[in-house]
């Protein structure tokens, strides 16, 4: 049997409830300002500023949300997955948590990158559906979201919930790759669309840095609500312990 | 600024509808995002809050019912 | 400790032992088979009925229905895999034996596909008979679905393993397990769609063997985790 | 004797939000057996899932000759028998095969004396009847049986004595009896007052009593 790692210190401090609510505290307002700032500025500069697409004219404004919530809703399951194997290998409580809370958010960030590609699908292609490759990548990340998110309250034993979501997240993860390059796959065998909404060479500078802030900001706003949800998960879990107890009478 | 009038900046070329709902529902969404959490956490203050003190009523009654008994 | 060889042979033995069990058990209960197969015909059945009896669409759709017919007929059979293990305590015996959990699950899923997949891909030609897939495709319907349905049994021990403890564990194994089945969906029908219009089907063969070998090495483990966390539950 | 078989140090286990015990710390020694005492919910079955290894939901040190036992696994199951609520017999198989079956994944078992150890436990002549066509306490005797089967040092048994005549049972605690006379360990939950006084000690989980004295070892 293979003994276990020895991490350093500030990995295991991680692990306690305490201090990641703390330290999360004192994060919060400077990711919210973040979020707050360039989801704003990003979003005016794309809106009003940046040049129409001289081909799908000023539906292209659209990306703005699209890119950003898509690449986040894949960034997201890959962090449940990560987090999920921190909670079963080092039994951490506090990855658990984290995993936990990426579900909901990732599944909304998912619908998101969704209704806003049907939205756009319906001037540049004229239906509010198409099965184009991404999307119906996306909505099969979805599928495993809700998969993820069921099993999750399913289970009454929180522990047992935790690491048997885990598990899924992590064969899903497996699993992203290959369901990605056969849908690509199965799509140019059924080409159904001329063009691709987001792949276009050379996007001009006016164009792709708002997009760019626009992701960062939305990694910002990612951050924020994982943190709210996480600590609102860390005072259920830990309401026995006297921390919690003067939190909740201090308040 | 990209556009020449404020009503052109909402008409959006004619797709004026499609691009302000695809940022209303990102609006939505995130709205629903931060503000899930938030009264969560609220709700859960409130719970514990309103069961702290009925576990220290129980006591204060516990307390006064055997110091009763031994007098 | 027995030594190497000793226990390379003691692990081979557990394999067959466990696989024959099975085995014997899906024997004993025959009845039981038949079900799955049934359902099989008649969501088959229910195309020509529902859509169109048409023999030029049919032909067309032919791959991809008895495809997904296949894939929900697997799916139906998956609950049962751990299921009476777990009500009855075998389950809890194979946990605490000191022979490793993945093998035993190996064991009981390639059994499980013997009763399952593997009647399906003997049945699937009649299907295909029924629905017009051209005679070009026939073989390769039965070879994809030789090389695919191993792979949803594996897959789908994983929603068995993690949903055995719970009651309402048949529909959620589906809602865990559909989307992971789509590749194996995609390269299928597409297999089968290439050779009927007389395309190669080399390749397709060739991604459905990598997905089941690659299954076949990581899924036991998966399912043996699931199955240690809905016991200790 | 230097390292003790089992030890387990400061266990702490919660189910539903209700504290099953704390600070529990006890050892157990080659040739002794230990009989887990409590009212019922006090978490006996609990506590020998937990020492067995099925279940995970515990905080605290389980030592296995000196090592934590998720380092030796391998080694502590194979000298594990374990008995639970569940018989782990299949119903659509016969005796034997279940037993077989059984050996098959354990080692330090015999497979000759199956029908011996089916003998044993009154059901001799039964071998080969489907388990579905004997009664539920003659179930528990086929999963019983392995105790005739078994030489694994550690026995870890929740109520092996339901559903068992009075005769039955006195021939079971004879049977724990020598195991524990030839140096074999058992841990044992049950409800019956045990004849046997020779190297057994108790261990109480209380299910309601106010902490701290919630466990004693006697």
């Amino acid at each position: 049997m293979a003994k276990s790692w020895k991490m350093p210190t500030w990995f295991y401090r991680l692990g306690s409830p305490r201090w990641s609510f703390e330290i999360m505290g004192k994060l919060l307002p400077w990711f919210a300002i973040g979020a707050v700032v360039l989801m704003v500025w990003g979003a005016i500069w794309g809106l009003a500023f940046a040049p129409a697409d001289y081909q799908q004219g000023n539906s292209f404004r659209i990306i703005y949300i699209h890119v950003p919530a898509a690449i986040l809703a894949q960034s997201c399951y890959l962090l449940m997955a990560v987090a999920g194997a921190i909670s079963l290998i080092w039994k951490m409580k506090v990855a658990d948590m984290v995993a936990k809370s990426c579900a909901p958010i990732g599944a909304t960030l998912a619908l998101l990158a969704l209704a806003t590609g049907a939205i756009w699908g319906k001037p540049t292609w004229g239906t509010w559906w198409v099965w184009d490759a991404r999307l119906t990548s996306m909505l099969i990340l979805l599928f495993l979201y809700i998969g993820v998110y069921t099993l999750h309250s399913a289970i009454e034993n929180e522990i047992t919930a935790g690491k048997a979501g885990a598990v899924l997240s992590l064969v899903g993860v497996v699993n992203i790759p290959i369901i990605k390059y056969s849908v690509e796959w199965w799509n140019t065998l059924h080409q159904t669309s001329t063009f691709t909404m987001t792949e276009r060479p050379a996007m001009p500078p006016e164009m792709y840095l708002p997009l760019l802030l626009m992701v960062i900001g939305f990694y910002c706003f990612f951050a924020v609500v994982l943190m709210l949800r996480t600590r609102a998960e860390i005072l259920e879990r830990e309401k026995r312990s006297g921390w919690v107890r003067e939190l909740v009478e201090a308040s | 600024m990209f556009f020449d009038s404020f009503s052109d900046f909402l008409a959006m070329g004619g797709h004026g509808f499609y691009v302000w709902l695809a940022y209303a529902i990102a609006v939505a969404i995130i709205i629903y995002n931060v503000v899930s959490p938030l009264l969560r956490k609220k709700q859960f203050i409130e719970q514990h809050k309103r069961r702290l003190k009925r576990e220290q009523r129980l006591a204060e009654r516990q307390a006064a019912v055997e110091s009763g008994e031994q007098s | 400790m027995a030594n190497g060889n000793e226990r390379e042979m003691s692990l081979s033995r557990v394999f067959w032992i466990t696989l024959r069990r099975d085995l014997m058990l899906a024997y004993r209960r025959r009845n039981d088979l038949v079900s799955p197969l049934m359902f099989f015909l008649m969501v088959a059945t229910l195309f020509p009925l529902g859509v169109s009896p048409d023999p030029q669409f049919l032909s067309e759709v032919a791959a991809g229905v008895v495809w997904v017919a296949a894939l929900l007929a697997t799916l139906l059979s998956m609950d049962s895999l751990f299921r009476s293990d777990f009500d009855d305590g075998s389950l809890e015996q194979m946990l605490l034996s000191p022979q490793p959990l993945s093998l035993l699950v190996f064991a009981k899923i390639c059994a499980h596909w013997m009763i399952s997949g593997l009647p399906l891909t003997l049945m699937a030609p009649l299907l295909g008979l029924m629905l017009f897939l051209p005679q070009e495709g026939m073989s390769t319907l039965v070879l994809s679905l030789l090389l695919g349905t191993p792979t949803l049994s594996l897959i789908g021990a994983i929603g068995a393993g993690l949903t055995v403890g719970l009651r309402k564990g048949g529909v959620l194994i589906s809602l865990l397990v559909l989307p992971l089945y789509i590749p194996v969906l995609i390269f299928g029908t597409g297999a089968v769609q290439a050779a009927s219009t007389g395309l190669p089907v080399g390749g397709y063969l060739a991604i459905l063997g990598a997905i089941l070998a690659l299954g076949m090495v990581l899924a036991p483990l998966a399912v043996a985790a699931g199955l240690r966390i809905s016991v200790s539950d | 004797m230097s390292t003790p078989l089992l030890e387990v140090q400061d266990l702490f286990c919660e189910r539903d939000e209700r504290v099953l015990f704390e600070g529990l710390n006890f050892s157990l020694e080659a040739g002794e057996i230990i009989q887990v005492e409590g009212p019922n919910g006090s978490g006996k079955t609990t506590l020998l899932r937990i020492l067995s290894g099925l279940s995970q939901a515990f905080e605290g040190d389980i030592l296995w000759q000196g090592e934590p036992i998720d380092e030796v696994r391998d080694d502590f199951l194979s000298d594990l028998l374990y008995f639970g609520h569940l018989p782990g017999v299949k119903a659509i198989l016969t005796p034997e095969e279940n037993l077989r079956w059984y050996c098959a994944l354990h080692p330090h078992t015999r497979t000759e004396g199956i029908t011996e150890a089916l003998a044993n436990v009154g059901l001799y002549g039964y071998e080969d009847v489907p388990c579905h066509s004997l009664s539920a306490g003659q179930n528990r005797r086929v999963s019983l049986a392995r105790l005739y089967l078994s030489d694994a040092p550690l026995w870890v048994l929740d109520e092996p004595f339901t559903a068992i005549d009075k005769r039955g049972v006195a021939r079971k605690e004879a049977l724990i009896a020598e195991h524990a006379a030839n140096g074999g360990s058992v841990i044992l939950t049950t409800h019956h007052e045990l004849a046997i006084r020779d190297n057994l000690r108790k261990v109480t989980l209380g299910g309601q009593a106010s902490p701290g004295e919630r466990m004693e070892v006697v």
